[in-house]
């Protein structure tokens, strides 16, 4: 769906040095948009006649407020098109193509454990109000750089959801020091010891949905096959058509019978199952 | 005064309107209905296919330049086999021109395919790709030497009963000299044109963007080129052109018919507005009005004559 | 850390640093001196001249185009004499090393002018444009076949003992082939690229935009192209090069350094930017100062290495 | 000279759809511009890293106050460029190369009529302002489309510079009827009748300054040469470098020795000798 989203608001996430954004977007995609899915938004108001930058860029949606038909979209400013987009106004109205892919799926039962790493967290809260509407145990682990980011990156909001929250950062003055993966596997094994996970589908199963940097969500899918959790991943790759018509976004899987496949991040993700991810840069 | 007539006629094919997408950028056809039908284009050209299945290049694939966009996918494509499979048959009911185009590596990978495509299948037309720079030497011999491609169209037409459209490559010294090639091959008409080879270095990383090194430049950027070799050859060779490259807005696709072409193809303007091909067509279509011209086929050439 | 040495070795010409400016966009040096003090620029290159004074084409000769601007001035200037009596005097005393361009309009033109250039005239080298693609026909014919791109650069090396720069056109099929000939020739370096051969359509006049038809396509909008062709003959052929097309800001020099570029040179970036070549400049030192590199010749060619 | 102008006022001028802009830039460029001179602006605040559209826009210095260090620039939304321009607001920056090119030269002594053809009244007015300044009688023969054109376009300001005005519109609504060259001629003969003007550089001596379409430019040329009077015209042309250094802007003239010679409008214009500019098309 192809539509102008109005700016209704569009501020400072955190601290200026964060380059942080939130966007407030009103219009119909909060209507069937899904936690996980994400749209492709021209970064200049619709009335520019510029072809630079050429293309959209792919966001997230953070939240989703199908009363209000707003969604929000958090960002870090990362370069001249994110530069763009953080100049647009409120009043303005963006070009925005969405919802876009799969989201996450729910599992029926049982506790999901959200893992992010830095700005992965954003696409995650959208779907940890969606679990706990649907009465799922929620957890979160989060590693972020340092203090000063995780409370920027919207830590409060998480922390209103009254759900267990794990925080790491590499200099350890918030939460544990050293990676979010430490902590998962440290949880894990507390949980399962050698063993592996079994009731699955029971009323204790736990399953994981992350996003974050590639190596993080290779770690955390590999600690999840171990302990037989299963797992959902977010990828990003960089997008032309974001509809699946050009190819450009194609992430590598090993199907079933063992043989390599491509698959639109656009389009059949950006979510996967961890254990089918090839995560092979050369692939 | 009476409505612009739209419809066109491209290599005998009949065509609702001259707005036809661009292979590669516009998928197999579904992927972009849900923001233009299409019954409202005049046709599509499909993703490229090659005898054999590919997995094309890694990834990054992309990269944005200014106003432009480089791609190497390296052609990936489920292969000749599985497209007949489950692909072909849909063809039939599609609600618009459907042009299949094809890529080699050698002159027997086009003829195979090329036999494998008649109008039986339903296929309006079989757009031969001797221009995809992405591959390492993929097609690109044949895009730039007259004899092979001579050579190449001669073999496809002499396979298939559709009407042939060469695609030629900008990356060539002689345009006209490709053109006047594919001509003597047999072509019907041409495409005009592919992308530009190019490439980005990322400063950061300090090696190239793209996996593959290089890629194809397509976009806004390259149109004046584009434009320029769509008028020599239409100055040169009469055979129908359809024009491409960076047309993103009625105004550009506008510059392609009075430089000579018949028909306008959209490729990477989707990716910016996948409502570009309608509103390029209401654009077209005020312009004739405006100027007071009864169809579009009016425009073709028409700065020519200035 | 000792300040980063940006001081660079083209052709057997010692330069301030790696930083120059394109012919035909710099005018004689003077026109930017305001906001770019000559003193601060490695060099210059001298707008293209011919044996004779040329009124050059008609307006419009400038027409802009997405993240590009293309031109068709078609050389004109003052001529060999009018040059040497008003100009050449003045090159002593240029704070910055001064490259003259030439071009000509048959084997004679460019040997004649070379003659006329000697170190003693106090240039530091000799430009030789051979791919001036908006005077029709007009240099082309040498930019575009290796066999006399080869002649005349042999012939221009033979009548100057300054060093000769080999300015090459991108609109061939085959660059490395071009500067292959133009290594056999003689040529001590190599400008790459000049202008993609472009034009566009004024679609309300319905005639094309420049009096002189076709231009020349400059700006961001070809760096990918100008980038790849310093890439590849960088990786085949043994020669310094100067890279250009669209550098605009220091993160667009780097990338042509680390492509195989010796030195860059800044054209239609000063039109956008006439502080362009100090902001590059600075750039530069900083990139190398944040990579630990003591001088700006370890960038050069480092991607290769990736 | 480039300079960051601040833009302290950027504003309608008169109804909107004459699509006329009024932009006034604080900066140390109304120290140094004279009138009939330019200045070469970037049509996006400085802050976007953008390059489409790629080149700046000359537009004429229509006001200077070197008290107040602010230059007012109008002009017409004619295209991209002054589309994007037009969207900048107050208190952002833009940058400005400038003043450039050669402005008018005042006559010592009499009068001076100013001869405009639609927006070609813009640079005129600075011009008006220091002729009155420097004690010279000041005339205005101005034409445009209609009636409204005339009104949004400034009219209320030059009566206040209170100065006789000869106004024509093509319905002759407001003014006489016709083009604006049919006035001047009347006023020519009438004054001249049969001979040529004779007391050159006395009291009495008119000149005059013009801006507008070419054709206009040529006419005014046509009629003050046939009278004696000297005409200064302000051409314009795409640019490029707007320095000299490119050689995109070139208008061709006629030297004393009767050969064709190009100059650059940006740098050794815009405004010229009307007798010395030759008009065919196709120099
Ligand atoms: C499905 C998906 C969801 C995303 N969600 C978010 C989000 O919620 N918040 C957020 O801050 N970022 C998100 N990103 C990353 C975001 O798209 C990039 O940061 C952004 O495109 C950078 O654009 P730029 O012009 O500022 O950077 P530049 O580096 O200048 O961009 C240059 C080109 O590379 C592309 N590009 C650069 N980085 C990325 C990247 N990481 N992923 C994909 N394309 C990239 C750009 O789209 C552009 O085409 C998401 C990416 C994807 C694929
Ligand atoms: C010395 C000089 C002074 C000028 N002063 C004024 C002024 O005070 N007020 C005003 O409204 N206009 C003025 N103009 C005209 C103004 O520069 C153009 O209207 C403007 O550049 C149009 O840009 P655009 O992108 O909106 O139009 P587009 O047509 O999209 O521009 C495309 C390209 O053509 C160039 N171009 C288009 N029209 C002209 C033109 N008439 N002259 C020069 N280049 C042009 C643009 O600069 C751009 O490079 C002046 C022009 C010159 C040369
Ligand atoms: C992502 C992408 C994939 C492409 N794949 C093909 C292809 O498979 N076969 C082909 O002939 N052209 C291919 N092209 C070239 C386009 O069909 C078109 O010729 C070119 O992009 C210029 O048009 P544009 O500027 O409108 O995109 C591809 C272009 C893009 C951007
Ligand atoms: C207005 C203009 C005039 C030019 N004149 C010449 C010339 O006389 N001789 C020449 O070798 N190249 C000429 N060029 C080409 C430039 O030197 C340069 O190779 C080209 O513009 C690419 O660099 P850029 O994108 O930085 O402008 C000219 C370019 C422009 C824009
Ligand atoms: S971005 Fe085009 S297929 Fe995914
Ligand atoms: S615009 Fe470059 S010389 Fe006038």
């Amino acid at each position: 769906m192809l539509t102008e989203g109005l700016v209704v608001v569009h501020e400072g996430l955190g601290e200026e040095q964060q380059m942080l954004r939130r966007l407030v977007l009103k219009g119909p995609i909060a209507k069937t948009a899904k936690p996980g899915q994400f749209v492709a938004v021209q970064v200049q108001a619709s009335s520019i006649p510029s072809y630079d930058p050429l293309l959209r860029r792919p966001l997230s949606i953070a939240e989703i407020s199908p009363d209000r038909d707003e969604i929000t979209l958090l960002y870090r400013i990362q370069g001249r098109g994110t530069e763009i987009l953080a100049r647009v106004r409120c009043g303005e109205k963006l070009s925005v193509m969405g919802p876009l892919g799969n989201g996450f799926s729910l599992p029926e039962v049982g506790e999901l454990w959200l893992v992010a790493g830095g700005i992965g967290i954003f696409p995650l809260y959208a779907l940890a109000q969606n679990a706990l509407a649907h009465g799922l145990i929620v957890r979160l682990f989060w590693g972020g750089e340092n203090a000063l980011f995780i409370k920027n990156a919207g830590l409060a909001a998480w922390q209103a959801l009254g759900i267990p929250i794990h925080l790491s950062t590499l200099d350890g003055i918030l939460g544990d020091k050293g990676l979010v993966t430490e902590q998962v596997q440290g949880r894990l094994s507390q949980l399962f010891g050698q063993t592996r996970q079994t009731d699955l589908l029971g009323p204790r199963q736990i399953s994981v949905a992350t996003c974050g940097p590639k190596k993080m969500l290779q770690a955390v899918t590999k600690l999840c096959m171990h302990f037989a959790v299963p797992v959902q991943v977010s990828l990003e790759e960089r997008m032309g058509c974001a509809v699946g018509a050009c190819l450009g976004c194609v992430c590598t899987l090993i199907d079933e019978t063992g043989t390599l496949i491509h698959r639109k991040v656009c389009q059949d993700g950006p979510v996967f199952r961890g254990e089918e991810v090839v995560w092979d840069e050369s692939c | 005064m009476s409505p612009v007539d739209l419809s066109t006629m491209l290599a005998g094919i009949k065509l609702r309107n001259p707005v036809l997408t661009c292979s590669g950028t516009y998928g197999f056809g579904e992927e972009y209905a849900a923001y233009c039908p299409l019954e409202a284009l005049g046709g599509i050209t499909l993703k490229g296919i090659t005898p054999l299945p590919r997995l094309g290049n890694s990834v990054p694939r992309l990269a944005e330049t200014p106003a432009g966009l480089l791609n190497a996918v390296g052609l990936e494509n489920p292969g000749l086999e599985q497209f007949i499979i489950s692909y072909l048959p849909k063809v039939r009911e599609m609600p618009t021109a459907v042009i299949a185009n094809i890529s080699g590596f050698s002159l027997e990978d086009y003829v195979q395919m090329a036999e494998a495509f008649q109008v039986n299948s339903g296929l309006a037309a079989l757009e031969v790709n001797i221009s995809c720079p992405n591959v390492k030497h993929g097609g690109m011999h044949f895009g730039t030497d007259p004899g092979s491609a001579e050579e190449v169209i001669a073999a496809v037409k002499a396979a298939t009963d559709l009407p042939i459209i060469a695609k030629l490559s900008p990356n060539v010294t002689d345009i006209v000299g490709m053109a006047r090639a594919a001509q003597r091959g047999g072509a019907d008409a041409l495409s005009l044109i592919n992308t530009l080879l190019g490439m980005s270095i990322d400063i950061e990383q300090q090696r190239p963007l793209l996996a593959n090194t290089f890629g194809g430049l397509s976009g806004p950027a390259i149109r004046p080129v584009a434009v320029r070799m769509v008028w020599q050859v239409a100055e040169a060779v009469d055979l129908p052109i359809i024009g491409m490259g960076g047309i993103t807005t009625w105004q550009d696709a506008v510059e392609f018919f009075l430089a000579g072409a018949t028909a306008i193809s959209i490729g990477t303007g989707n990716f910016v507005n996948p409502q570009a091909p309608l509103e390029i067509l209401q654009g077209i279509k005020g312009y004739c009005e405006k100027h007071g011209l009864p169809s579009v086929r009016n425009l073709v050439g028409l700065a020519h004559k200035a």
